[in-house]
C-alpha cells in the first residue's frame, strides 16, 4: 500500500492525523485492547470509551442485544473516570503515533466543565469530545443535545473552561432538525462536530415478555443505522463551516468514501470493531486504493465531492 | 489471541441440534486452555456479515498432533443454524484463545457439573487431566438420553460419569444436583466446576455452599467482541460487576449474584 | 390454524377487524395485486397507497434502493388520486372481507380536508389514515408531522371534516419527541395513532460519486428500523389512551408480538410484502399460535402485556 | 404469478463471473415467454433473508420436457455473489413468471441485438421462433472474446451470430452497433430488440430511428417487489412514468426518455 499518489494526511484544529479514519468512542475501549489485532501506529485517532468525573460502573446486564444488521446497548457509560484515564491509560496508548481524543459525558454543565477543564490542563491529547446524548439530571432528563439552547450553553462553557484542546461535540440522531443543534454547536465555539450516537432502540423477548435490556431502551448502532447517519452527515457539512466527523454504521472502505463524498473530513468507525477487529486498516487500505484509482490526491480532493444534480428538497416526502 | 479464519475440516451431527464442528489451526490446537472460548463469525462474508457479531464458544476438544480443535454447537437460533450448515472447507472468521481457565487443585476431587451443551468446556479439562494422577468425576445432565452428547468422549479418557435424565431415560431420572449431593455427602473438598443452565446453576451454587466446596461456575452472557471492547457482557458478582469475557468466563462461583447474569 | 383458544378479532373506533395484521400503504399498492400471493380475506386490513387530490406520477428513477437489512425509498407518492381509488381500484378490492383504510397526503391543510371529506361521502371503508410526514408548502415545507402545533391544527380540521369514518394518524419517526406529535393528534380528534413511517436516509454511488436517489433523500425501512420502531410504539402507547397501530420492520411474527407487547392494537407488515408476498398470512398463524401455546384467548391478553421491572428512564444515556 | 421455491438442479460457471443456474419448475418451464423475469431471492433463509430483497433475472432458457428453465447470472455485487454460491439441491424462494413480453412480428426480420448480460432474454426467444419459419439474427457484443458467453447455445439453434468485441479477440473489433448498422444498411424492415449496457442501447436507438425500424428494449432497474407493489421500477417513456415490472420490462425503444432510466 504506497502513498504514491494519495496522502490521507489532514489537520483539524491545528491537530495533524495520519490519516481520516478513526475509531469511535466505547467500540475501541482504551485503544490498546486492539493491540494484538493491528498496528495502532496506522490508526487516525482513537476516541477513548467516555469518561466522567468519577469511574462508573455502568448497568446492570443484559447490556446488548443484535438487531438486523445493527446491535442495541446500555452499557450505562462505564469507565475509569478522567483521572485513571489519564494516569494509566492515556501513557499506554501515547506509545504509539495514533492521536487520542478523550469523548467525556457529564450529568450537569458542572460536570462537562470539570472534566474538559481537567484534561486541559493534564492530558497531552488531540481534542475533547463532549458526548451529550446524555440525559441532564437539572434540566429533568432531556438531553444536552436534544435542545439547542441547551447545547449551546454547555458548549460555551467547556469552549470558555478548555481554551488550549480542540473541541469536539457528539451529536444525538433522535432529534427532529439536526442541523439547528449542529450550529448551536458551532455559535458554542466547537471546533469540529462529530455524529451520529445511537438511535434510541428496544427489543423485547417474546418467550420471556420482557424487555431485552435491563434498561428497556439502548442505543441502536451498527450497518443498519447508516442511511440515517449518513443524511444527516450530508445535511450537517452543507450547513456549518466547521469540519464534520461522519460516525454511523461504517464497517467497509466504500460506507467510508460515502461519509467522505458526503462532506465528512474524517469519519469514525464503531460497532464494526467488535467483529472485524481490523477492520479501521481495511478501510485505510481500500481509501488509499480507492484514491489512487479516481486520481485523487488529498482529503480535500474527496470531501464534500458528491455531485448533487438536483436543489435538495428541504424534507422529503416519504413514500 | 489472533483473528484469523481457520478451515472447517469436519463436521459431526451428535443429535437433532448439536453438532461438533472440527477446525484446523496450529496455535490454538497446542495453546488453547480449559474454559478458554474463541469468538466465531456466523457468516463467512467478511466484507457484510449477517449476522454481524461473532458468536462464543468453548473450545471443546484438541489435538495438537494435527493441529485440529473442536467446537460443540447447539442450535438455539439465526446464528448456531447457519454456522452448522458451513460447508467443509468453509475459512471461518474467528477471535482466540479468549478468556481465563480453570483453576486446577489437583490435591482436590475435581467434580465437573454439565447441563446440557453447558457439557462443552469440559472436554478440554479432561484431556489435559488425563493420564495425570488425578480423575475428574462429571455429573451430566440432560433432558433425555439423546441430549447426553459427547459421553463416549469422556468414558474413553476414564472419566466416571454420572448421567441423570429427566426422563429418566439414562441414569439417575430427575436432575442431575440429585446423584451430586450424595456425592458430596460421601466425599469431602470437592472442588466443583459446573456449566450450564440458570437453575442447574443456581442448585450447584446451594450445595456447594452446604458443603463448603470450592465452585468455578463458567457462565454464558451475550457477548459483542469478546476481547473486551464493548463492555456489553458485564455480570454481577459480590465486587461489583466484571466482565465475563476479560475476568471470565469462569469466575468463582461463591460470588456471582445470580439476579445480575444475563438472562440468555 | 383453528381458532380454538384464541381469537385475534379486534375492533377500533366501531370497525371490526377479523385480526389485527394489516399492510402498511405503500407496500400492498391496491390490494389486489397480491391476489397471486394470498387469501386477502385473511388480511385484517388492507392500508392503500398513499392518495392525493389528483393522480401523481412521482419521482424519476432511482426511486429505490436496497441497504443493510432495509431499503430506501423515494417513490415520490405516486398513486391514482382518490376518484380513481374510489371509483375503479376499491369495488375490487371490497370483494373481499378485509377492511380498507385509505391512506392520504396533502399538501395543505385545505387538501388534506379536502381528500378526507371526499371519502367521508363516498368510500365505504374502516377509515383514513392521514400521512403527516409530507412537507408543508404552506409552512416552506416542515413536516405536519414534526410541528405539534401543524399536527393539531390539520388532525382538528379533518376531524372535523370527516365526521363518519375512523381517523387514524400516521406518525413520523423523524423527531425529537414522538410521544408530544402523539398527544397532539389525540388532542386533535383521532381515533388512533399508527407508527412509524420511513427514517430519512440517503445512500451514494462511490463510483459516480452521486446520490443513488434522484431525491438525495429517501424513506429507510425494513429490519433495519423495527428498534427503533418499537421504542417509539412502547412510549407512545403508554402516553396515550386512543389506540396504537405498530409498524417498522415486521417481517415475521415474532417482531408482531413483540410491537403487540409493547402496546399495540394492531400492525402493519411493510416491506416484507415485497420479498414475503405471503407475509401477512405467515405472521397470523404464527401469532395464533403463539397465542395459543401461551393460552392467550384475546387481544386484550397480548396488547400491553410486556411485563417492565423498572422504572423506564425518560431518555437513556447513548453508550 | 407464483410465490414458490425451486430446487437448483444444475450449475454451469462460463467465465469468471457468469453462470448459468438451471432449476426445476414444471410451471415455468412450460409457460415463461420470451422477455419475461422472475424475480429471486438471494438467500434461502425465508424466516430472515439477507440481503432481503429478491433480485429480477430474465428468463434464459427453458426445458419443457425435463421441466426445468435456466438463468444466467453475471455476478456484479453481494446478491449476485451469494446465488451463484447457491448449493446443487437448494430451495430458492422466487416469484414469476413476471413482466411483458416481446412482441413477435414473423413478417419482419428480427434483429436481437445484445451487449454483455444483456444476452439473457433473447435465447428464449430464439427457442420459442426455431423450427418455425423465421429465424432472428443476433447481433452480440462484449468486451472480450471470454465474456461472449452461451454462444454456442444460440449456433446449435441456427441462429446467425454477428459477434463484436472491444478488444477485438473475436468477430468485429469495436462495438457492436457497427456491424449492425451495416445490417440495417442491406436490410429494410427490421424489427429491433435489445438489451444491454445504456451506452450501446442509446446507440441502438439513434440506429433503429435512422432507418425507422421498431424498436424492442428490454431495460434493466432496481426492483423491489417485481409484481406492481412498491411503485419503486418506474422508467421514464414520452407518456410519463412506467412501471418496468408491469409495463415492461419490454418497452417500445421509441418511446423511452434515456435521462429516464436508473443509473444502474
Ligand atoms: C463463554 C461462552 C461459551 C459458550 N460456549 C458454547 C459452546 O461451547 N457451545 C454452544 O452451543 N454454545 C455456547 N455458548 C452459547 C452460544 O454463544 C450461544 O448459544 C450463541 O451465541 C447463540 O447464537 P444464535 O445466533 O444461534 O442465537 P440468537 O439468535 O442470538 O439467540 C437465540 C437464543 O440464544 C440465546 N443466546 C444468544 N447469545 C447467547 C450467548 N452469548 N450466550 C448464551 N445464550 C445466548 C438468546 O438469548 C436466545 O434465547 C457459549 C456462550 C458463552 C458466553
Ligand atoms: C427485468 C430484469 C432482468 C434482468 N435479467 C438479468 C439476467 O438475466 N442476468 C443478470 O445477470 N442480471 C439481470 N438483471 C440485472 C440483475 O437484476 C442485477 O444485476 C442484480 O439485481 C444485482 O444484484 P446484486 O445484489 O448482485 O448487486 P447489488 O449489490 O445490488 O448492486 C451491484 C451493482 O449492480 C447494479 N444493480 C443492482 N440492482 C440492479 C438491477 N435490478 N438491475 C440492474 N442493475 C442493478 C447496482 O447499480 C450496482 O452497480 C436483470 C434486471 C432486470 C430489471
Ligand atoms: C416503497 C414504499 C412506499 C411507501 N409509501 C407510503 C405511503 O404512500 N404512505 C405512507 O403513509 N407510508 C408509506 N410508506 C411507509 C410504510 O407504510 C411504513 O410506514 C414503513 O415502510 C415502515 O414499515 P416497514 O419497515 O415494515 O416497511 C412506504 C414505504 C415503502 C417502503
Ligand atoms: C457498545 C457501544 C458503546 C458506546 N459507548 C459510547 C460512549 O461511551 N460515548 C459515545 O459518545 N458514544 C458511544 N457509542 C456510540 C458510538 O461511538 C457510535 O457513535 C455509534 O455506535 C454509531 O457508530 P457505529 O454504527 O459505527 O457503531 C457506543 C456505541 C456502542 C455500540
Ligand atoms: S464481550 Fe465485549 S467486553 Fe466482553
Ligand atoms: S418492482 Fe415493485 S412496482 Fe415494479
Amino acid at each position: 500500500m504506497g502513498y504514491r499518489m494519495f496522502n490521507p494526511k489532514i489537520s483539524i484544529a491545528g491537530k495533524d492525523f495520519a490519516n481520516p479514519i478513526w475509531t469511535a468512542s466505547g467500540t475501541f475501549a482504551y485503544g490498546t485492547e486492539f493491540e494484538p489485532f493491528l498496528d495502532l501506529n496506522r490508526v487516525g485517532a482513537v476516541i477513548v470509551k467516555g469518561l466522567s468525573l468519577q469511574p462508573r460502573e455502568g448497568n446492570p446486564p443484559n447490556r446488548i442485544y443484535e438487531t438486523a444488521s445493527g446491535m442495541l446497548n446500555s452499557i450505562g457509560l462505564q469507565n475509569v473516570g478522567m483521572v485513571n484515564f489519564v494516569e494509566e491509560k492515556l501513557p499506554r496508548l501515547k506509545r504509539y503515533r495514533t492521536q487520542v481524543i478523550a469523548n467525556i459525558f457529564g450529568k450537569t454543565e458542572e460536570e462537562y466543565v470539570q472534566i474538559a477543564r481537567y484534561l486541559d490542563d493534564n492530558a497531552d491529547i488531540a481534542g475533547i469530545e463532549l458526548n451529550i446524548s446524555c440525559p441532564n439530571v437539572k434540566e429533568g432528563g432531556i438531553e444536552f443535545g436534544s435542545k439547542p439552547e441547551l447545547t449551546y450553553r454547555v458548549v460555551a462553557s467547556v469552549r470558555r473552561a478548555a481554551t488550549r484542546l480542540p473541541l469536539y461535540v457528539k451529536l444525538s440522531p433522535n432529534v427532529t432538525d439536526i442541523v439547528i443543534v449542529a450550529r448551536a454547536c458551532e455559535e458554542g465555539g466547537a471546533d469540529a462536530v462529530t455524529l451520529i450516537n445511537t438511535l434510541v432502540g428496544m427489543a423485547i423477548d417474546v418467550d420471556e415478555q420482557r424487555p431485552v435490556l435491563s434498561t428497556v431502551f439502548g442505543g441502536l448502532s451498527g450497518p443498519a443505522v447508516k442511511p440515517i447517519a449518513l443524511r444527516m452527515v450530508y445535511q450537517v457539512s452543507k450547513a456549518l463551516r466547521i469540519p464534520v466527523v461522519g460516525i454511523g454504521g461504517i464497517s467497509r472502505w466504500q460506507d467510508a468514501v460515502e461519509f467522505f463524498l458526503a462532506g465528512a473530513s474524517a469519519i469514525q468507525v464503531g460497532t464494526a470493531n467488535f467483529y472485524k477487529p481490523n477492520a479501521v486498516i481495511e478501510i485505510l487500505d481500500g481509501l488509499i486504493q480507492y484514491c489512487e484509482r479516481k486520481q485523487i490526491t488529498s482529503m480535500q480532493g474527496l470531501t464534500g465531492a458528491l455531485k448533487v444534480p438536483i436543489e435538495v428538497p428541504e424534507i422529503p416526502a416519504g413514500g | 489471541m489472533r483473528y484469523f479464519a481457520a478451515p472447517l475440516v469436519e463436521k459431526r451431527q451428535l443429535n437433532r441440534d448439536n453438532f461438533l464442528l472440527y477446525f484446523r489451526d496450529e496455535e490454538i490446537a497446542s495453546t488453547a486452555l480449559p474454559g478458554q472460548f474463541a469468538m466465531i463469525a456466523a457468516d463467512t462474508n467478511i466484507a457484510d456479515p449477517f449476522p454481524i457479531l461473532m458468536r462464543p464458544f468453548s473450545f471443546f476438544g484438541v489435538d495438537a498432533e494435527n493441529r485440529r480443535f473442536s467446537i460443540l454447537i447447539k442450535v438455539v437460533g439465526l446464528g448456531t443454524q447457519l454456522m452448522v450448515q458451513f460447508p467443509i472447507g468453509a475459512q471461518v472468521p474467528m477471535i482466540g484463545p479468549l478468556g481465563n481457565q480453570f483453576e486446577l487443585c489437583p490435591w482436590k476431587q475435581m467434580v465437573m457439573v454439565a447441563g446440557g451443551v453447558g457439557i462443552a468446556p469440559f472436554y478440554l479439562l479432561a484431556q489435559k487431566l488425563s493420564g495425570r494422577g488425578t480423575q475428574p468425576v462429571l455429573f451430566y445432565g440432560a433432558r433425555s438420553r439423546d441430549d447426553l452428547v459427547t459421553m463416549e468422549e469422556f468414558q474413553s479418557l476414564n472419566v466416571e460419569v454420572h448421567a441423570a435424565t429427566e426422563d429418566g431415560s439414562y441414569g439417575t431420572r430427575g436432575f442431575v444436583t440429585e446423584p451430586l449431593a450424595r456425592f458430596l455427602q460421601a466425599h469431602a473438598d470437592c472442588d466443583l466446576m459446573a456449566c450450564g443452565p440458570h437453575a442447574m446453576l443456581a442448585a450447584v451454587t446451594r450445595l456447594a455452599k452446604l458443603h463448603r466446596s470450592s465452585l468455578q461456575i463458567s457462565v454464558e452472557c451475550f457477548m459483542g467482541c469478546g476481547f473486551g471492547a464493548c463492555f456489553g457482557c458485564a455480570v454481577e458478582t459480590v465486587d461489583g460487576f466484571r466482565l465475563a469475557c476479560r475476568y471470565g468466563p469462569v469466575f468463582d462461583g461463591h460470588k456471582l449474584k445470580w439476579d445480575g447474569l444475563s438472562h440468555v
